[in-house]
């Protein structure tokens, strides 16, 4: 395909594109090639895509909007960027649900055969936006995508109603075209997902040529632009969502502990990608099993550990704090297992679909009685993987559940990994108790179930193993025997002692690290899915000469062991947070630091710039 | 001790002193299958109890086996865990009627119909135990207990009628006060692949005292008990004199002499359609009229820590052994240099 | 509106756009109930619809009366409040399978012992609709889903059998194919005094399409559906030519030329025993066989709300109304001057 | 009964006796017939039960004892004292398990009958205590207990196996010679109780007679001494139970609302009482329904609310964490419900018989996503009356679900209690909705559920009111109109309502006031059933010349508008909690105060001297 404009492309460092359309229009198929393509390209990728509620809202409404925002770069990019530069509507919905958060001049592309009285009403709109200039302040183009669609396929005897749903492949075909991306990588996905169904490949294939001819033949576009490959780590890539990554940790998770995984669970969004995927690895020797609710999954999920497997549950919000009581019993008995929370809109039913991290202070205290479990808490797509290695390496050493945290956000969000070797990986293998562990008053050698180590884990002896028969469970045990103890200062004793064994995890993980201006008087403290924002907002502070440091928390309970520290070497500290205020109420707690919250809870992530505007409000001038 | 293939009753009596009431059902319950384990061929180690909360299911603490006394009602999901983790294990789960059918009911119908590897004893007093005295939903209308003073108004379960509602694959019934009854049924439950339910009729003396006597005391047995035994017709009574007949109208009782030998109900437990079994459960409401006792239903279906087991066997076949790295290239990548 | 005796259909639409997958059998079975409604002599003010979390449980929001959209499977435990609180309300609770038979079912089960006064509408769409296709309790063995991509090996509940092991009084299946049966049968359910468990074949046409169109399509229904009708013999068949009969071994469909008319089934909703009711049930396992379809069974108990109240009433007659100084009073006091 | 001890009886201020046994013995009941008897003789008293896990555990055993702790004193008092002063023991498990508490030199009154090798041998003493001098330290009366009661009970006719039944009887009229009691309460309630069962009556009354007439003619003791009626204001008193005080609280709160209550609650220790009580109280109109399992109860108690019923939902820990997703249900519908935890020894099953306050963080932050309720705590048993209705109030009023925290000490746990008149009572009712609260755009009058007033709270419009249907649920609403709404704006503004509307009410509850010195270096700030202790620490310190000052918060959500200003205003705070800090982490996170923690998670409520010596120890020297 000659390109006819004569200009070069022009070179841009970074491009924030988002495709909205109506469910049914494959706007999130259409996000994912572009995205694809573009990662194969070499540029850094992050991607965030938003469904809407429903199943299948009625077709045109605002409800029924589905959208996907990727931001290409040349540097190595952490966020899918804040204000869209082009935004691709594929009808009135669209445009009027995502034009609020285009960038002022920005581009818009319509698919303008939809802009017709039925959709205009459909989306509140009163008259045509195309036609009342309220759109003046941007650069509108206006494609007649689905006639155009219609005519390509139309010449392969495709029925036009079926014709139609291939117009997603035309808008990506122009704007492959527009950011000169390569195409045979989407045609090639083309016939890998269409696979059997030609009349499909074919239409598809039809319309993807047909967008991106129609930017190299009509001259409706001024420029062309490229975005060069960046410059990453050397390395195999791939470009992943956090589910897919938590998903590969949770298998990776079972290999490098040399235990079969069985993960109990039960639907919820946003957490079923997660088993969906792992009922897929099946030759890992990994067992999910669907439960009747969450519950089961958690009590199945414990009755593995129990039989010496690794048990793993995962859920979303509702779905954690039905796990609440059961999580009080893995404290009592002292088991490894992960729980595994992928936070949505809150409280209750919430916003599904919506991401938050509100669900922080319930992970950390979220049982009766005291029963402390570590949390931690991924903050990247591809970090997901890491920090379930890394729960499960916790749970396994200290034989006690540990709550991993991730969001909406980050469960689909994407991004590039470079992929691990094997030998970037830990060995997290625990060895069973075996053979008695204790020597009673009158010399026979017995099993001791709560006789710990130097970690203070109790040694996990597991059904099948000859002569340590044991029993454990949810009421106070006696310390070393583990029989039932009422006991005032036996239970005052295993209180201490399991809040000690948790606290003592702080010498076992990594000290916090500070980016960024060191010696600042600002700290900007995160956790989660607020890291790519964090980053990209540190990095221009200090690009424009402010002072300013950050810091990430992985470990949330217990913190790093350097934590308190380094919080007392800056006079002021932001936490931003998709809460009210959550972690900020711990390290205040625990540092007594005035740390200062800057919050959002409107189901969407924190652009980078509101977190350069919190700091520039914070650090004056 | 463990290594032997045979045991003796003291080898399953841990070391912890029993603590139901004096006079409590659950001893003689706890006795039978500590007698009955010495007969099978089972290793200690192998064998897992599993329960909840509530007086019987204390009983774990009294088995020198591996066992879990877990939270209220969670027995069978925690149990399900340990039978699909490890097939070589007799996973044996134990609660009482508040524990099993109030609020972990919704785990016991789902562990029925998946039909997971282990035996379910349901400890049935017709009263909360441990918490001192309320009713519980096998408990009769009009119950006057410390929560109902003026006496329940809500209608109870029939725990073999909604066992068999669920499809369990084994669902029987026993008795306290008859060990060897006991002992038979949890051979036949152990030896079942699949979930076994055994409702047990549990005497709890200090709260619910005699709530099953006019039918399990020794004198009342014959003329209350309606013993079900596979391939013979179903009859009672001190001289056989009673039967049970299946009509359009349910299963009924009738005096042997009025209908003949011929034309009694000849039970088949292993009936693949759960009807007549159901018909059966239904003889009685409470246990205040004859009630049958023995196995309602055994039929084999396939069981689910097995078939899920079978499908990891597969995809090995299938996609060889997991490989880690392979995994992770699954997807599209790309080199960056 | 809502003063007036009668209402009309439009009465009964809430403002709020529906927004079901377009296709769904959700729209029939809505339109079903407010085509309903304005034949029943209720009011809009006095009916309430409670549902958990799912495609189904969207119900309430379209339908101009009191509602609440609660939480997952908890639907039937609200409902029961609202009933024991107001008598003169209609109380209306709908969910989908795994709503009130996977998360839900201990509720459900709970429900239906006591016979608490509503109407219960499940959506079996064999199906997880909302969170958008995994296998749920009621999928066949072997289902490919995305939560099990190499089929699912657990064995479905049977709703009907469950609702009848639960000892329900009213209990009912119909399908979203057939408005006017299904407006038939959620009459009756509604005239009922006690918990009405009605299921309804809905067809998912996003992730479980056709499920049901063995027997539910217009041209197989004849020869596929069994209608059970009070008082008459159980035909079917294009012809009538097929029909059921009990026996030794459960129900049976048969010729009915083989067996001649007087030897079919007499359907008796009202039949205290559920036996034949539970064997009925069982005639289809799942709906790719001849399944009957209608009032299973339908009979009288004490309803739990009527009770309970019933009792607050015999207090106040027997102690006079509440006094809360004479309660203050009631121990062992002594005055300090 | 002419008293043949010469010397009159020593008048003291206060005495601490323990009756312990077997849990067969009848412990409870005496203790708690000689705490009425001396409340109606006019002393202030305070009791402290303690039962054993086990239904029954094995007559004889350590796990078997049961026991009853009572201070009766001339002065108010708030707790039943530190180390008792008399021990009644009737089996050497009882003295084996009690010994440790009894102050030095203290009395310790066994039935000396038990003490035979059997018993010993069950109590684990190798030789019989009371010849091997181990006792050496304390004052002891062996007194043949069961056989003087056979022998009483045998002149009736009575069976040895069944007199012996009495023997606590007899124990008790020991001890109500001992001590100077009026005898004819006991006697009647010996009527009373057992009234229908002569045989019964006259074995216990001629038990208690021989009981008091071995005081009266043996020359065993010394003294008997008497203890005068306290100061205590006006009025007409009771004796009640923190259990019992709620479940009047509840039937209170429901004729102060003018409404029908409905309870839907499941059995859980130590909560159940609460059930049992109310269940009696029907011609209240008071539902009480025994639900399948503690969401059930919630349900139906949140179904009632909705129904326009007054909801409320008993239990304890596990059962509270059951509840949590039902309560975010409750957070986003916005409907009046009181939850109470009778908080017991945790995590999971724990100590189920045992006291502990350990749940406070779970009742702030058991939910997922921003969840906030207000928290009330009760602080005495008959504190739990009045919390129950200020919880009620707070419930009806801003239509939120409230959580009301009690724990196993106050449940069980007595005081006299100056029963409140009519008057005293606060009204607590509130109106329906009962026409349209808006007008919409075309000026037609219409119903917004969310439309709320000068409180935030939204209007409660129950099914059955003509022209205001409408449905409520669980995911995010549309402010105003309620309608599902997945809009961003929207979610932050009613995140941020309804955390305004909780945090609203500190303007609406009391402030908090200071007690002891207020210009004090040190203040003790506590919270629930440590106030007694505190109490009298504080008191005595202050009696030493100590400079202290304590404060009580009862709300602990919001926190009392003042509590800020008062913390900024001492160098020192000290928080003593049954936990293991958990009020302290709260305050520390809001006020940024360093307040030290007490903690105690035995099982066993604070005593006195437990925080005197905390006082000393801070304060130095
Ligand atoms: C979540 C939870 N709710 C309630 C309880 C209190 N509880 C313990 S056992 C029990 C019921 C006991 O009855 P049942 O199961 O019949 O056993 P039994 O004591 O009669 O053998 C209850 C309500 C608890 N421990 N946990
Ligand atoms: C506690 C909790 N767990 C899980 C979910 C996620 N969830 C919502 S609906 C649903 C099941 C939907 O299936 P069904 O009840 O059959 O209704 P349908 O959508 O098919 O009508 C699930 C698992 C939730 N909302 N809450
Ligand atoms: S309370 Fe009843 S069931 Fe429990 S141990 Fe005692 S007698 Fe047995
Ligand atoms: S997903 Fe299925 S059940 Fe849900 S609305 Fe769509 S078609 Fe209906
Ligand atoms: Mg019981
Ligand atoms: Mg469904």
């Amino acid at each position: 395909m000659p390109d006819t404009v004569l200009r070069p492309p022009r070179e841009i460092e970074r491009v924030i594109i988002r495709f909205a359309g109506d469910s049914g229009d494959g706007m999130q198929l259409t996000g994912d090639r572009f995205t694809s393509a573009s990662a194969l390209f070499g540029n850094d990728v992050v991607t965030l895509p938003e469904y809407p509620a429903e199943i299948r809202a009625p077709a045109g409404s605002l409800a029924g909007v589905s959208a996907f925002q990727v931001q290409i770069s040349e540097q190595p990019i952490s966020t899918p960027g804040d204000a869209p530069n082009v935004l691709v509507a594929m009808n009135p919905a669209a445009l009027r649900v995502n034009i609020e958060a285009l960038e002022r001049g920005g581009v818009i592309i319509v698919n303008v055969d939809s802009f017709e009285d039925r959709n205009l009403e459909k989306a509140g709109y009163d008259d045509n936006p195309l036609e009342d200039n309220s759109l003046d302040g941007y650069v509108v183009y206006e494609v007649p995508m689905s006639s155009l669609t219609r005519k390509a396929c139309g010449q392969l005897g495709v029925k036009p109603r079926d014709a139609e749903r291939s117009k997603n492949f035309f808008a990506l075909g122009l704007i492959s075209w527009m950011y000169t991306r390569p195409i045979d990588p989407t045609l090639d996905f083309i016939n890998d997902r269409f696979e059997g169904n030609e009349r499909v490949i074919e239409a598809n294939t039809a319309a993807f040529r047909a967008g991106y001819n129609f930017g190299v033949t009509t001259e409706l576009f001024e420029y062309k632009y490229t975005v060069k490959p960046a410059e990453l780590p050397a390395g195999t890539y791939t470009n992943i969502t956090g589910n897919t990554a938590l998903a590969w940790g949770i298998v990776a998770a079972g290999v490098q502990a040399g235990l079969p995984v069985l993960l109990g669970s039960y639907p919820i969004t946003p957490a079923s990608d997660i088993l969906h995927e792992l009922s897929r690895h099946k030759n890992f020797g990994i067992r999910t099993m669907q439960a009747e609710d969450e519950i089961a999954g958690i009590g199945a999920a414990l009755g593995a550990s129990f039989a010496g497997q690794l048990g793993f549950t995962t859920t979303s919000g509702p779905g954690l704090a039905l796990k609440s009581e059961a999580m009080g019993l893995a404290v009592s008995v002292e088991l490894p297992l992960v729980i595994i929370d992928i936070q949505r809109g809150g409280p209750s039913t919430g916003l599904p679909t919506k991401t938050e991290a509100a669900d922080l202070l319930m992970a950390m205290y979220g049982r009766h009685g005291e029963s402390p479990v570590p949390v931690v808490a991924a903050h990247s797509p591809s970090h997901c993987f890491w920090a379930t290695i890394e729960a499960a390496r916790i749970a396994l050493k200290y034989r006690t559940p540990v709550l991993l945290l991730s969001d909406g956000y980050l469960a689909n969000g994407t991004e590039p990994w470079r992929l691990p070797t094997a030998t970037e990986l830990p060995d997290i293998s625990v060895a069973f108790t075996t053979s008695p562990n204790h020597t009673d008053d009158d010399g026979n050698d017995t099993f001791w179930p709560y006789k710990r180590d130097h970690n203070l884990a109790r040694p996990w002896a597991i059904p099948g193993t000859p002569g340590l028969m044991h029993r454990v469970g949810g009421l106070e045990k006696e310390d070393g025997t583990g029989n039932v103890s009422y006991d005032s200062q036996n239970h005052e004793h295993m209180v201490r002692t399991r809040a000690a064994k948790i606290a003592g995890i702080a010498a076992d993980i990594a000290e916090i690290e500070v980016e960024g201006d060191v010696d600042a008087d600002l700290l900007v403290l995160g956790w989660g899915s607020t890291l790519g924002a964090i980053a990209t907002a540190v990095d221009r502070a200090l690009d424009d000469g402010r002072r300013v440091a950050r810091a990430h928390v992985d470990h949330i309970n217990p913190f790093p062991r350097n934590l308190g520290d380094l919080l007392s070497r800056y006079e002021k500290i932001l936490v931003p947070e998709m809460n009210l205020g959550q972690l900020s109420k711990l390290v205040r707690a625990e540092f007594l630091v005035d740390a200062q919250s800057l919050t959002k809870v409107s189901g969407q992530p924190f652009t980078a710039l509101e977190i350069e505007e919190a700091i520039e409000e914070v650090l004056g001038d | 001790m463990t290594d032997q293939a045979t045991t003796t009753r003291q080898d399953w009596i841990s070391d912890q002193e029993v603590r139901w009431c004096p006079g409590c059902g659950d001893y003689s319950i706890l006795a039978a299958v500590q007698l009955l384990l010495p007969e099978l061929d089972v290793k200690p180690e192998n064998m897992v109890f599993i329960s909840g909360i509530g007086c019987a299911a204390r009983f774990p603490y009294y088995m020198e086996t591996y066992g879990m006394h877990s939270i209220h009602g969670r027995a069978p999901a925690v149990a399900s865990g340990i039978a699909m983790a490890n097939p070589d294990l007799d996973v044996w789960v134990v609660g009482g009627d508040g524990d099993m059918l109030s609020i972990g009911g919704n785990h016991l119908i789902h562990a029925l119909r998946r039909n997971i590897n282990m035996v379910i004893l349901l400890f049935n007093n017709q009263i909360y135990g441990l918490t001192k005295g309320q009713y519980s939903p096998t408990s009769e209308v009009g119950k006057v207990t410390k929560s109902t003073p003026f006496g329940s108004v809500d209608h109870p379960f029939n725990p073999i009628s909604l066992a068999l509602g669920a499809d369990a694959t084994f669902v029987a019934r026993t008795h306290d006060m008859d060990r060897k009854h006991m002992m038979e049924i949890f051979r036949r439950a152990h030896s079942h692949t699949g979930a076994a339910f055994v409702e047990i009729y549990q005497n709890c003396n200090v709260f619910n005292d005699g709530a099953f006597s006019e039918i399990t005391s020794k004198q009342n047995r014959s003329s209350m008990l309606i013993p079900l035994e596979h391939g013979k017709p179903v009859r009672f009574g001190d001289k056989l004199e009673k039967g049970v007949v299946i009509g359009d109208e349910g299963a009924r009782i009738v005096d042997v002499a009025d209908v003949g030998e011929d034309a009694l109900h000849v039970h088949d437990e292993g009936n693949t359609n759960p009807g007549i079994a159901f018909m059966l459960s239904r003889l009685a409401d409470s246990p205040h009229e004859p009630t049958p006792i023995g196995v309602f239903r055994h039929v084999h279906r396939p069981e689910y820590a097995e078939a899920a087991r079978h499908q990891l066997v597969e995809a090995q076949e299938r996609q060889g052994p997991g490989d880690l790295q392979a995994l992770l290239h699954s997807r599209p990548t790309w080199e960056v240099t």
